[in-house]
């Protein structure tokens, strides 16, 4: 560890930073001061858009170039006022004294060149090493962000690499000269839980290795409280609050920061309660654990897989195994939650009950087999079942106007026309929290929730009796993604609506579900109540989940490093590949464990 | 939310394409050099000092060679004594018509064929891009020459055939467009809404790939005015004595030592032309197409 | 890799058999009689007949169709009507020359078009940005024939530093390039710009610049082989262009190619040449998009062939 | 003369080369080079049209004329090193006729005897050739032919020798082997061909020339601007109207340009076949309405006005026919007395090639003037020709570019195929569908004068054919070309082997290179 200076390691005083716009000159960063100390960690926090990457950019002086320009402030480094360096000193700095990271691990690293290249051209940006030197420089630097078989890895290109590989490929190349500082702009935000937590871990060992300090830029209050030892929250381009981690989380003093924190779902806080968060408090609400009646939907044995072409007759060559023989049913005004990490078959589920791609099984949706069904013969089942999509804006066409898009599910099923349909739209505006009169506003005149609740006002206009909910708030600020949660619920209370409810969060699944089921690789390998998934996890994979998922709350212990990194194992096989057999196991009032079979 | 903010800046509450395309000086440039033909080729019968067609018998010198550019004659004559200023102004007409007929069908087909393949897939997809393939694979200008050599030519076959080798290039764009479109999450939402083909195709992909057509609509009518001069030029394109500004070259393109301006004025014409087409395609490619943006 | 060439090969035979039999029925379609133009002015009835026999321009359409193909299957494309010599040794004598011109071409395009879209893009929004680009779009616009006439009357006839058309010497070889290579100039100075201006707002490009590297490098090391993707998958439009660029700039300049070759037999309606004229240009376009498929994944290790 | 045998000259041409056989060659640019590659038993005297025998050193005709007995030059040699005997003659003029060689002037060999079986294929040669010892070869005819002896001086008659036929096949026209005074020394396609003096040449102070290097693939223009920069001695294609002016205006050039007469006749074509031609009337009034004088302007005054058939230089022209007089007032009375008062509407096809397309817009101008409204089609050569080999296609062609240059000075050779019934067929070349029976008859009975006493008779009884064609007019004569052509100032030579009637453009043989005298 360093020796604590009183004089911090950088020094930014009165950063601002204004962007071109059309209207004018716009500032994104304001008057922003800070001191980071050697050897710690400080993380900006807030929400998107609050300036947060312009910060960091402009101390590498990385801002895009005539858009965005530093208008005020220093920022110290060694006596030297970084801001202020011409070019050629500026290089000398980048990369020797401050590394950066950025946020996306699947842009950052150049497509067309190996990752020995990519190192070694960071290894010796400032020249004067031969190639061995550089090769071995760079097996070191892989070894040290535990990336297994280096060797190998040096003549991969990025797209061969998994995502959390790629991102530790680029934290290899920040540390690659040795620097002092490194600037980590939301290193994981775009990795699955699991890997997160290696990475995370991965920067605090690194830190602890080489006695750097590093700023952390992040959204997420969870990662702040694994990672921080200091805290600046930032809202609309300005700090809010400054203090050290245990007294943010303990003791926030501005009303941004209760609010920011109060949004963010902990996993663990529901333990002990039946149904979901917004029911518990409302004892009255009509659906408080369902029935057990008629499934609304049952799917069995659903199967789903895609052929991968190839050859000289264009044949398949190969398949991905995206959904094995999945079952489960959903009832009427039951949330069911489907997690688990990318590509392990949700979405593909989902596409499944809605016939919007080729599937294999058996599903019925208040009794009718929808199996083979065409355009039209699915019209009458759409209406009881409808989808929310993953990314808001994309599934909003956008050049038509928000009300004639929630309008559209009425028109094609011919349920109202003329005044009645615009009424009815009104209503559903109303009832998603929107104003009637947004009705002829284009999506991209809204914000991400809002556009979300058009969404789901669309969906509802069917009055259906059962929506897929895919990530439906997995793009959305906490505090948004919080509005959006109760809304759902909301409508869940008042109409019985059900949910098939697809997320990688854990922490909002905990408080939305009924019901639980964790995929992994296409399967379900555990289902059952929220509390028996919650409570009481019986599969690995479930409680590793569980275990990668961070905790605002800095008091808890640190979690430990872990092995090396693994890539996950890949859903895409042979022909004549044939799934192991699994073997399903009730541990007690439905609570399902799938291992694979002769175990 | 800041972030509505900047999205609303960038998808910009359109001012009209109009009003952004006269922002642009070179734009500007081209749109007026498209108006000043459009208006020469629709008045050209008032703007024309003298009758396109008639051979002045002081139109050449007692030699027989034309004459060069003059107080009676602004351009000169050409090689039988006809004013060349006159059969420039006529010969706009033909250009433009070319321009925009034979690229007009060329669009329509090729759009309707790269939809088409680009939405229905299956064996449609197959027959149709296939085919493109192989019109891709042609040498345009043989194909258009035999084409010309088949059906005698005149204004309206060249037109026809200019448009059965241009429609290809617009047939790839849309296809290519089309596909990704139907990718997109709210076509995917449409159909999970039960919404049918011909509400996707007119309600939700043709919007989108309006701008697309537009772009390649100017584009296009720049390189149907050059096809038709290059054909022209061959001596296969519009009969004369129509004039059109290809066929003008092509009658006095052997006098480019004696008589340069029979050949240079319009082939400046042409070029003025061709590269309006190409400023305001250019521009509107910029202003319609937001991946293109931070241009200019 | 070897499946996808095959398989490509397999296409770019489907694709020529398509060209033979449009092309066939088009020419089978043009109104003029080979046998009467052989036979000349001076022929009997019978003579034409007899040639016409020879020739089996009596069959019925599809009998003719299948006869040449069945010389195509094996490498005969037929003897010219007029010139009386086999269409391949035409076409073989001629090549030379229009791939000479193709490769000063390609190169003129390159040099030009590449450091024109390069220089602007790096100095985007400045004045000589404009200049480059107001240059390109008159790359584009020019028609080919003005262009030739222009150089050949400005270079060759007023300054006499090049010679006037013709075939042998490099000083040959200048003008027609330039004429053929301008539009393409035009074409790839404008996508260099917009790929490069693309490329550099990548985050990669930020991540390079973030290590350190001087310019130099971020822009030849990391910037430049990801800009030059879009314009390989150019080389086959490319190649279309050329192939009617070729019949424009040879007869202009001269220039002893199958350009020349291709629009001679157009002229005098010499089908079995026009027919091996279309299929070899037709090749000359499928190989480039062949080859510019295969460049691509060398440089672009995403992309896979399949 | 003294002239030193040596240099070189080099000729350029803008269409390629196609083939050297002189069974089949039959272009502008080949047809001199094959006469000067291979010899026939006749020839021309440089510079004119008078026969005279040339690897036949002398011959006789039967008084019926229908024998011809030729005597053989002792010592010619093929470029193989062969002596060229009597039995070579045979074969290839037996070749020629023979339908599998494709040649386009077997027709000419008609009156040959056993031409209807060999022509068709039934017969192996012709039996009309016998071969009496190597040095002497007889001809018998099935009837008296006046032009036979020009026949054997065309290309068509010339002598190849039968193992490099044989050897190269199909491809001989691109290794041709005959005993003329060049051979060809190098053929590179589509670009240049060189031909090298003949060493073993029969006439030893023949060719003057070491060398010729033609030029292939140059277009007019540019062969001009490289003849003003010195790199050119002849352009073989004539001085372009673009640059005729400024050559014939700039001193250096002007004694250069050598200007002769040709062969030629462009004329508009009536189909009398089609409405409204099929009127006498209205063909005359068409030949009345347009302004010749006008046309040569255009052309740059490179032609004589035209009133007939013939051109001057052609035996049996008729010097003081005055023909129909441009007179569009006239023109209209006929047209109105053809009930055509108010015009119509027609086509004037052309091939599109300068300066064809202005001179079919001239003419559509003075047409216009009496009411015809003429819509120009202007087309490659090919579709032309084919347009007006069938019945109901073309009203009205201009023959420019495509029109009928002799192949011999006899004024039969502009009958048969253009204004005779013969020609009057699907694919002939009577693009007038004109067919006038009593008039065959008429030229059928000329013909067969072949008496040499005769010739007077014979050549009036042509001329009143011609003029009786010109009542009928189904043509518009509009003009008879002019040759103009320069020669670099390296290249000496009578004017008249630049403009040499038979060898054209230029008599190569006989041109020699000053700068090694
Ligand atoms: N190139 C640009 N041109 C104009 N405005 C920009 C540009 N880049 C960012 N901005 C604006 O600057 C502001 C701050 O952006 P910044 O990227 O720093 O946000 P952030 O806090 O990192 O958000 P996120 O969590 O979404 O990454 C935002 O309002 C954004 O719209
Ligand atoms: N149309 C398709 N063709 C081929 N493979 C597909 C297709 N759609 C999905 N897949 C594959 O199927 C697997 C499951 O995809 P799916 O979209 O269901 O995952 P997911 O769990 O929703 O992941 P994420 O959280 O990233 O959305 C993935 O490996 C994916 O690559
Ligand atoms: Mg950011
Ligand atoms: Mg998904």
């Amino acid at each position: 560890m360093q020796q604590k200076t009183t004089s911090g390691l950088l020094e930014v005083n009165g950063l601002t930073v204004q962007v071109a716009t059309p209207a004018g000159a716009r500032t994104v960063v304001d008057d922003l001061s800070f001191t980071l100390e050697g050897g710690k960690t400080l993380c900006i926090a807030g929400e998107s858009g609050s300036g947060k990457s312009m910060t960091a950019l402009s101390l590498m002086q990385l801002l895009p170039k005539p858009m965005a320009r530093v208008s005020a402030g220093t920022a110290k480094l060694d006596g030297r006022d970084i801001l202020a360096l011409p070019e050629t000193e500026m290089r000398q700095v980048r990369g020797r004294h401050i590394g950066m990271i950025f946020q996306e691990p699947m842009t950052s690293l150049n497509p067309v060149l190996t990752i020995g290249k990519q190192l070694g051209g960071a290894i010796s940006a400032h020249g004067g090493l031969s190639d061995a030197a550089i090769r071995a420089r760079a097996l070191e630097l892989l070894d040290q962000v535990q990336i297994p078989e280096p060797a190998r890895r040096l003549k991969q290109f990025p797209h061969e690499l998994s995502g959390g590989m790629r991102q530790r490929v680029v934290i290899a190349m920040a540390l690659a000269q040795n620097p002092q500082i490194l600037i980590a702009d939301e290193p994981t935000t775009a990795l699955d839980v699991t890997v997160q937590a290696q990475i995370l871990a991965l920067i605090r060992k690194l830190q602890a290795d080489l006695g750097i300090s590093v700023i952390m830029i992040t959204h997420d209050m969870g990662v702040v409280a694994e990672m921080a030892d200091d805290v600046l929250v930032m809202q609309h381009g300005r700090m809010v609050e400054h203090s050290p981690a245990s007294v943010i989380f303990s003791k926030p003093r501005h009303p941004y920061t209760q609010e920011l924190l109060a949004a963010v779902p902990r996993l663990g806080e529901m333990t002990g309660t039946r149904a979901p968060k917004r029911m518990s408090d409302d004892p009255t609400a009509s659906v408080q654990t369902p029935a057990p009646a008629e499934p609304l939907v049952a799917v069995k044995d659903l199967t789903v897989r895609f052929d991968i072409k190839g050859g000289i007759l264009q044949r398949p060559v190969q398949r991905v195994h995206a959904v094995e023989g999945v079952s489960f049913d959903i009832m009427p005004g039951e949330t069911l939650s489907l997690v688990g990490e990318s590509g392990c078959g949700k979405s593909t589920t989902g596409k499944a009950l809605l016939n919007l791609i080729p599937w294999q099984g058996d599903i019925r949706v208040a009794g009718r087999a929808t199996r083979g069904l065409g355009a039209s013969a699915m019209r009458p089942v759409l209406r009881d079942v409808q989808m929310i999509f993953q990314d808001p804006y994309a599934s909003l066409d956008p050049r038509m106007r928000v009300g004639d898009l929630v309008a559209e599910p009425l028109q094609i099923h011919g349920l109202a026309s003329g005044s009645e349909l615009d009424d009815r739209v009104a209503y559903l505006f109303r009832r998603v929290g929107l104003s009637a009169d947004q009705m002829r506003r284009y999506p991209h005149e809204f914000s991400g929730g809002q556009r979300q609740r058009i969404c789901i006002a669309r969906a509802l206009s069917l009055s259906p009796k059962l929506i897929v909910a895919d990530e439906s708030v997995a793009a959305l600020d906490v505090s948004i993604q919080a509005q959006v949660l109760d809304l759902l619920q909301d409508i869940q209370n008042e109409t019985g609506m059900s949910y098939l409810f697809i997320s990688h969060d854990m922490a909002v699944v905990e408080q939305i579900s009924h019901r639980v089921a964790v995929m992994y690789m296409g399967r379900f390998v555990e289902m059952g109540s929220r509390a028996q998934i919650f409570e009481n996890p019986q599969h690995d994979y479930t409680k590793k989940l569980m275990a990668a998922v961070p905790v605002a709350d800095p008091s808890r212990p640190r979690r430990a490093f872990m092995e090396k990194a693994e890539d996950l194992p890949s859903p895409v096989h042979g022909l004549d590949y044939t799934p192991p057999l699994q073997a399903a196991r009730d541990i007690g009032g439905g609570h399902m464990v799938w291992e694979a079979a002769g175990r | 939310m800041s972030q509505t903010v900047a999205e609303t800046e960038t998808h910009v509450a359109t001012p009209s394409v109009l009003a952004r395309l006269l922002r642009r000086p070179l734009a500007l440039t081209g749109l007026v050099i498209i108006a000043v033909v459009v208006l020469a080729a629709v008045f050209a019968p008032w703007l024309a000092p003298y009758d396109p067609y008639e051979q002045f018998f002081e139109g050449l010198t007692i030699e027989g060679a034309p004459l060069p550019p003059s107080a009676q004659f602004w351009f000169g004559t050409d090689l039988v004594g006809r004013d060349l200023f006159s059969r420039l102004i006529y010969g706009a007409q033909t250009s433009l018509i070319i321009g925009v007929v034979a690229n007009g069908i060329a669009v329509v087909i090729g759009s309707a064929v790269g939809i088409s393949a680009g939405y229905f897939r299956g064996w449609a997809d197959t027959v149709l891009m296939r085919f493109t393939d192989l019109m891709m694979a042609f040498p345009a200008l043989l194909l258009a020459i035999v084409l010309a050599a088949i059906f005698s030519p005149s204004l309206w076959i060249v037109a026809m055939v200019i448009a059965m080798v241009n429609w290809v290039q617009i047939a790839r764009v849309t296809y290519t467009e089309t596909r990704s479109i139907a990718e997109r999450d709210f076509v995917v939402a449409e159909r999970a809404m039960g919404a049918g083909a011909g509400r996707i195709l007119f309600r939700h992909i043709l919007p989108h790939l309006l701008s697309t057509i537009i772009v390649w609509a100017t584009l296009g009518i720049a390189t149907t005015v050059l096809l038709e001069a290059t054909l022209s030029f061959l001596g296969i394109g519009v009969q004369p004595p129509i004039p059109s500004w290809g066929n003008i070259i092509f009658e006095n393109q052997t006098y480019f030592t004696s008589a340069p301006w029979l050949v240079f004025i319009p082939g400046a014409a042409i070029l003025a032309l061709a590269l309006a087409f190409n400023l305001v395609g250019d521009a509107l490619r910029d202003i319609l197409d937001p991946t293109q943006q931070g241009r200019h | 890799m070897l499946a996808y060439i095959t398989r490509r090969l397999v296409q770019t035979a489907l694709i020529l058999l398509g060209i033979s039999f449009v092309t066939f029925v088009l020419l089978y379609l043009v109104p003029a009689d080979p046998a009467r133009q052989i036979a000349g002015r001076s022929a009997t009835a019978a003579t034409v007949e007899n040639i016409r026999e020879q020739l089996g321009l009596n069959l019925p359409f599809y009998e003719q169709y299948l006869r040449y193909l069945g010389g195509l299957l094996n490498g005969d494309l037929g003897r010219s009507y007029l010139q009386k010599t086999e269409v391949s040794t035409l076409i073989a004598a001629r090549l030379p020359a229009s791939l000479l011109l193709m490769a000063g071409a390609i190169f003129c395009e390159l040099a030009l078009g590449l450091t024109m879209g390069v220089v602007a893009a790096l100095k985007r929004g400045s004045r000589t940005d404009d200049t480059l680009m107001i240059a390109s779009f008159v790359g584009v616009s020019a028609p080919q024939f003005v262009i030739g006439i222009l150089l050949l009357y400005v270079f060759a006839v007023k300054l006499g530093w090049f010679p006037i058309g013709g075939y042998g010497t490099f000083a040959h070889l200048v003008l027609p390039s330039i004429t053929l290579g301008f539009l393409g100039a035009g074409w790839y100075s404008r996508m260099m710009r917009s790929s490069l201006i693309d490329v550099l707002r990548q985050d990669y490009i930020r991540t390079a610049r973030a290590t350190g590297a001087t310019r130099a490098k971020v822009l030849f090391g990391h910037a430049l082989p990801n800009a030059i993707l879009p314009i390989i998958a150019m080389i086959g439009i490319d190649i279309g262009l050329f192939m009617s660029g070729i019949v424009v700039v040879e007869s202009v300049f001269g220039w002893p190619g199958i350009g020349q070759l291709a629009w001679q037999a157009i002229q005098r309606v010499d089908i079995p040449i026009i027919m091996g004229v279309t299929l070899v240009s037709a090749c000359a376009i499928v190989i480039g998009n062949l080859l510019a498929d295969l460049i691509t994944p060398l440089i672009d290790p995403r992309i896979k062939l399949r | 003369q003294d002239i030193k045998q040596g240099g070189s000259m080099t000729v350029t041409y803008k269409d390629d080369v196609s083939t050297l056989d002189p069974a089949i060659g039959y272009d502008w640019q080949n047809w001199s080079m094959i006469k000067s590659l291979f010899d026939g038993l006749m020839d021309y005297v440089p510079g004119t049209t008078e026969l005279r025998p040339e690897i036949a050193e002398s011959y006789e005709i039967s008084e019926d004329g229908t024998v011809f007995t030729f005597k053989l030059r002792d010592g010619v040699k093929f470029h193989n090193g062969r002596a060229l005997t009597a039995e070579d003659v045979k074969y290839s003029i037996e070749r020629a006729v023979n339908p599998k060689t494709q040649s386009p002037g077997a027709g000419f060999f008609g009156s040959i005897k056993g031409f209807e079986e060999a022509s068709s294929g039934d017969a192996e040669g012709l039996s009309g050739i016998t071969v009496v010892d190597d040095g002497t070869i007889k001809f018998e005819l099935s009837r008296p032919d006046a032009t036979f002896l020009h026949v054997l001086a065309l290309n068509f008659a010339h002598v190849v020798p039968k193992e490099e036929v044989e050897k190269y096949g199909a491809d001989f026209g691109k290794h041709p082997v005959g005993s003329g005074a060049f051979k060809l020394a190098e053929w590179t396609l589509g670009q240049r061909l060189v031909f090298e003096r003949f060493e073993d040449y029969w006439n030893p102070g023949v060719p003057k020339l070491d060398q010729i290097v033609f030029e292939v693939g140059q277009e007019p223009v540019v062969a001009l601007l490289r003849l003003q920069n010195g790199e050119v001695d002849v352009p073989g294609d004539g001085i372009p109207p673009a640059k005729f002016i400024e050559v014939k205006n700039d001193p250096k050039f002007k004694d250069l340009i050598i200007q002769g007469g040709q062969l030629h006749t462009g004329y508009v074509t009536m189909n009398v076949k089609m409405e409204p031609f099929d009127k006498a009337e209205v063909r005359q009034a068409v030949n009345m309405a347009i302004n010749k004088d006008r046309i040569l302007r255009i052309i740059n005054g490179r032609a004589v006005t035209a009133n007939q058939p013939l051109p001057p230089s052609m035996p049996g022209y008729a010097k003081d026919h005055e023909g129909y007089a441009y007179d569009p007032e006239a023109a209209k009375a006929l047209l109105a007395e053809a009930g055509l008062a108010d015009g119509f509407e027609t086509e004037l096809y052309v091939m599109n090639t300068d300066p064809q397309p202005r001179i079919a817009q001239a003419i559509q101008q003075d047409l216009k003037a009496i009411g015809i409204n003429a819509s120009i089609k202007s087309l490659a050569q090919a579709n032309v020709i084919a347009a007006g080999g069938e019945e109901d296609q073309a009203p009205m062609i201009w023959s420019g570019g495509m029109a009928w240059i002799a192949d011999f000075p006899d004024p039969s050779n502009f009958y048969g195929p253009i204004l005779g019934c013969d020609g009057a067929v699907s694919g002939g070349w009577n693009w007038a569908w004109y067919c006038n029976e009593d008039l065959d008859a008429m030229a059928q009975e000329a013909d067969s004068m072949v008496d040499p006493a005769k010739a007077g008779e014979r050549e009036a009884m042509w001329r009143d054919i011609y003029l009786k064609v010109m009542e009928d007019a189904p043509w518009a004569p509009i003009f008879n070309e002019e040759r103009f052509t320069i020669r670099s100032e390296r290249i000496g030579g009578d004017d008249k082997l630049f403009v040499d009637p038979v060898h054209i453009p230029v008599h190569y043989d006989e041109v020699y290179a000053k700068d090694v005298q």
